[in-house]
């Protein structure tokens, strides 16, 4: 968790209304996890006021790609940076997936739903790093939704593409084209980010099939670092079901904590 | 001979407590202190007031809770918190062995609880004063609190300044016709000093859904925004009181924090500007060193009040 | 066949008054109306409210006058004006021949001065209603003024009503505890419709020379940073009286405006957009149409007062 | 008077903290007198919430071009446009300096202080126009402060430049300057803009002088166009001292109708 102020844009590469930037940013990138965020200040007047959270979408030794949809008026200020102009971040922030050393020769499923695909890049890297075996799931509205298909494919790693009006892929939500492939095959795990319904349907075929899920969560952040009890979900904790910061806690959770509203 | 750089003296007394400088995080906005130790020392600031304490566990709104306005954030928290029995048990034994003033900002649902928190807190050590929040906006019904009414205020204030070994902060309310006279009602209460000001009653709404964009409806507006109102308030307060006035509102900037204290505040308390920058509070710090040492201004207490009005 | 681009019915109907939509200009934010005749077409908007008129005319208050702040712009115009002798003389034969809904904001110093002004007018044609400004801060010591009080706000709204033979808009003050009290004051007192919100008493302070920023010390905050303060008060007094609100502070766009009318304004008035771009009325006043059409609304007035509360 | 929404930077240039800006917005050009300004809209969103008003520089058919120093946040921003980039304009607005036909022959004195020798340019080149003689003074504080002095040159018109501490020209006060040149010859006629200080003196050593005196005075603006009753000054009327709108009114006003504060 370092404020990296000195963090500067390398290049920034657009298909429609989503954002691919890499970013030079050697301290958050060393420490980030898969999973993980980066608080991101868009402004330096009070206009938006707040910084924007945004998944780590890869992260290496120079720094780290963050991908985004704009959907207001922040990822448009972002948008429109320019190669060299200076960016200030905190992160990486919060827990991330869990990946651990013992899951060699398993097999995860990974879903990406629009711009949820964003932190499920970094993590099949990770995963394949680790020696598992990934089916990578990229939903979308349109063909215009997944434009991540070639980075996919020049990494090597493979994907099952769905979009909603059938224009590339399977066509149908990708949570049917999930469900389709868990009654074929059995992952150990299954890594989510994506619209609520989407994860909201995922847990419950996660559930139907035994297979432990996490889910990355989203939620309006004020500050990204557990301080304002801004971004609060419904998990379940020791000590119930209470609202919980996800920006601390998660934003990734288990399946079985969620309750999703 | 060597030209030393002329350190300035950055203290202030507020007479039941002595700060390191005149600049404390405000509450709800810090959480319990320990989430910013990543990113400043905490010994660096004047102190802090920690998020606002009920005397039991409280949920707090459902979200959303936050929603963003031109320069300003509206919350809908509802002082969700762990109450004062896990504070004590679990927090205070960290914060104790910082060397900087640690403040706990009090809440009640009634006039029994804000009593039955500074009772239990009384027993406790390692808290330098309580902030007395009697102007949440986002517990009861469209921002009803104890703020609003000069009785209520005195009643208040008058039983927990009685209740309590610890000097007593009173934080009030913008939400007001005449801040001047609730802030009169605290001080012949007894308060040993004044904060303000909380946030706004304010709402939002999502045209499409035409829904609030809180899940509580209104909130508290604060940022920004709010600046010019709050520093009227508090040039209104700090005019008219003789108990010591902290204060707070949209300040961004050490000139922001500078001109809270030309206005009258000995003191004062930076809140949304801690989610933004987390070492903010640090910044504003140094910001009005270096405007002092540049103005020649030796010591920051000199600069308190000195507004000139034609 | 060809398509037809269905139209989408802006009328707005006040019970007193029709307008042809439901946007109007806000007094003092456009002068008598004719300083815009360069930019917009007048009789596009809903209507419009002149600066606001004395007896005598008045020479306002020493500059500076105009101070920005964050999403907000403070002024302390101090109502200079005219008078309503050289506004019937000179100016309302000008704005007579205009097929749009003229509206005169009132203002006295004291109850007798808006006596006067009502009597005076109320023998000029030309004049579709009056706002009554109980709510000015610019005039009187730190902000007084008659909406501070549900009692001064009945007794004035009672006296005028009864003196005037036009309908009467009460433009209330946001510098209130509780607007809903003095709402309903207005409505007691037999106001045909009421406004609000006014602008929020403030200050801004010049930290170099230690003075206020303008002559006048305090001033009234207009503009996007009151915008949720202004929104919430208007649904909250939406929602308890039966008279139509005009709900205005810090619309900028025809989405802002759509916002008030769904928390139950049945018309804006829009202020300070007007110095930014002098075109900005008819700008929204179209983008409340496309809006509608977009969201297949036929008639503005079925957005009123739509607002889902969970 | 018109909102000119598509009016474009054609190129900027800077001189330290001063800037030059050349826009393409032909109808305002076209319309422009020497005196006159226009409120530039600098930033999309709230911050900052108002147009800054800017003296017309020079103006032709194809546009009009802006001198200014920054002052603060609007002037700023204004500063780091890039040619090409669009720009909101109203104007021209207010009434400029008095020029008219009867002049031909006479000479004027016009003095400029710092960013005020904005407008003071055009009105140069079209009392040149006009068969004027004109003594241009431009004062400063150091030489930075006077960077039109090749600007001027390249226009043929000769400059009487002056700085406070005696880095270039006359040392010392531009009004002193004027003064001692008042005292040698005296003109038709003096113009001045810039700060109110230099005005109030130049004012009275008019007033001595018996030379008729024009000043464009500045004011915090609101909206340029008369509505907000924010700009004014005390200037004498017909009516009495009252508080004058300088937006609507002036900004120029002959010098014996100003109430210096
Ligand atoms: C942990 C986390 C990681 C995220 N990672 C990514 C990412 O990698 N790529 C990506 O494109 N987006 C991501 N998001 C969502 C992204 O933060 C929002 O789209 C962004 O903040 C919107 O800002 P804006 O100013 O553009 O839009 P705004 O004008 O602020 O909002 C536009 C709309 O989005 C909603 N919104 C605002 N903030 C959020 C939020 N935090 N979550 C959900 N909805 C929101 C608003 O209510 C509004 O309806 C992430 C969110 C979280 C919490
Ligand atoms: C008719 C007119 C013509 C002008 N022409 C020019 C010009 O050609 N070149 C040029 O450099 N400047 C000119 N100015 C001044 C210019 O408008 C201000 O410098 C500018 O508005 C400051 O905006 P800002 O956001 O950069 O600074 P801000 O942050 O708004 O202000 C910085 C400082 O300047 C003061 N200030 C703000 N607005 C004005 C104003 N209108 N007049 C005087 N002081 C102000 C503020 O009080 C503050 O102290 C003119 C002003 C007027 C009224
Ligand atoms: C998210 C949030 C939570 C807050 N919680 C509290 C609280 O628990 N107790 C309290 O007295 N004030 C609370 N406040 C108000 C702040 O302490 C402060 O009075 C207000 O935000 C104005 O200052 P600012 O503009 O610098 O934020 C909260 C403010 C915010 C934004
Ligand atoms: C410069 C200025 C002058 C104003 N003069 C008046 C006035 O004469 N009478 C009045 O009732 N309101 C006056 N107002 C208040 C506006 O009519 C309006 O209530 C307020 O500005 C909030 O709306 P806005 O945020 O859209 O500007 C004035 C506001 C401004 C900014
Ligand atoms: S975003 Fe502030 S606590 Fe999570
Ligand atoms: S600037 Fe608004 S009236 Fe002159």
């Amino acid at each position: 968790m370092t404020i990296d102020r000195n963090a500067r844009l390398r290049e920034i590469r657009n298909w429609d209304d989503y954002f691919h930037l890499a970013i030079d940013a050697p301290e958050i990138g060393r420490e980030a996890r898969p999973g993980q965020f980066v608080m991101v200040k868009v402004a330096d007047g009070p206009s938006p006021l707040l910084r924007r959270p945004l998944s780590i979408h890869d992260a290496g030794a120079s720094g780290i790609e963050l991908f985004f949809k704009v959907a207001g008026l922040g990822t448009e200020i972002l948008s429109r940076k320019k190669p060299g102009d200076p960016l200030d971040l905190i992160g990486p922030l919060g827990k991330g997936f869990t990946v651990t050393n013992g899951m060699k020769g398993k097999r995860a499923f990974c879903v990406g739903g629009g711009r949820g695909i964003a932190p499920i890049y970094f993590l099949a890297r990770e995963l394949g790093a680790r020696g598992l075996q990934t089916n990578i799931f990229y939903g979308g509205r349109r063909l215009v939704d997944i434009p991540l298909r070639d980075k996919f494919e020049k990494a090597g790693i493979e994907l099952l593409c769905s979009t909603d009006n059938g224009s590339f892929g399977f066509g149908g939500l990708v949570t049917e084209l999930v469900g389709l492939e868990l009654a074929k095959t059995k992952p150990d795990v299954l890594y989510a980010c994506g619209p609520e319904a989407m994860m909201k349907v995922l847990a419950s075929l996660a559930a139907k099939h035994r297979v432990p899920a996490e889910f990355s969560l989203e939620s309006v952040m004020g500050c990204g670092i557990g301080a304002c009890w801004g971004c609060v979900h419904r998990i379940k904790n020791e000590s119930g079901d209470g609202w919980t910061k996800i920006c601390e806690e998660g934003p990734v959770f288990p399946g079985e904590r969620i309750l999703w509203p | 001979m060597a030209i030393t750089k002329k350190s300035v003296d950055l203290t202030t007394d507020l007479g039941f407590l002595k700060l390191r400088n005149p600049v404390l995080a405000a509450s709800g906005t810090f959480g319990y202190g320990l989430e910013f130790e990543p990113y400043l020392d905490l010994e660096k600031l004047g102190g802090f007031v920690v998020k606002g304490l009920y005397y039991e566990p409280r949920e707090g709104n459902p979200p959303p809770r936050l929603v963003e306005t031109a320069s300003g954030l509206i919350n809908a928290i509802g002082l969700q918190g762990i109450g004062v029995e896990a504070f004590s048990e679990k927090v205070l034994p960290k914060l104790r062995r910082l060397k900087t003033a640690v403040i706990v900002n009090v809440c009640g649902a009634d006039d029994d609880e804000y009593a039955a928190v500074v009772e239990y807190l009384d027993k406790q050590e390692g808290i330098a004063a309580y902030e007395l929040n009697i102007s949440c906006p986002n517990v009861k019904a469209e921002g009803l609190c104890p703020a609003l009414s000069p009785r209520t205020t005195f009643d208040l204030v008058k039983r927990i300044k009685a209740a309590s070994r610890r000097p007593l902060i009173t934080k009030l309310s913008p939400n007001v016709t005449s801040i001047v006279e609730i802030a009169k009602a605290a001080e012949e209460a007894g308060t040993d000093a004044i904060a303000l000001v909380n946030t706004f009653l304010a709402m939002a709404l999502d045209l499409e859904t035409r829904r609030p964009k809180l899940r509580n409806v209104f909130g508290g507006l604060s940022g920004p925004a709010i600046k010019p109102i709050a520093l009227r308030m508090v040039y209104q307060v700090a005019s008219r009181v003789r108990v010591p006035v902290i204060g707070m509102g949209g300040i961004m900037t050490g000139a922001d924090a500078l001109e809270f204290l030309v206005a009258g505040a000995a003191a004062v308390e930076v809140g949304t500007v801690n989610f933004i920058d987390p070492d903010a509070a640090v910044r504003i710090v140094a910001e009005i060193e270096s405007w002092c040492e540049a103005h020649g201004v030796a010591a920051v207490r000199e600069v308190v009040g000195t507004i000139k009005v034609f």
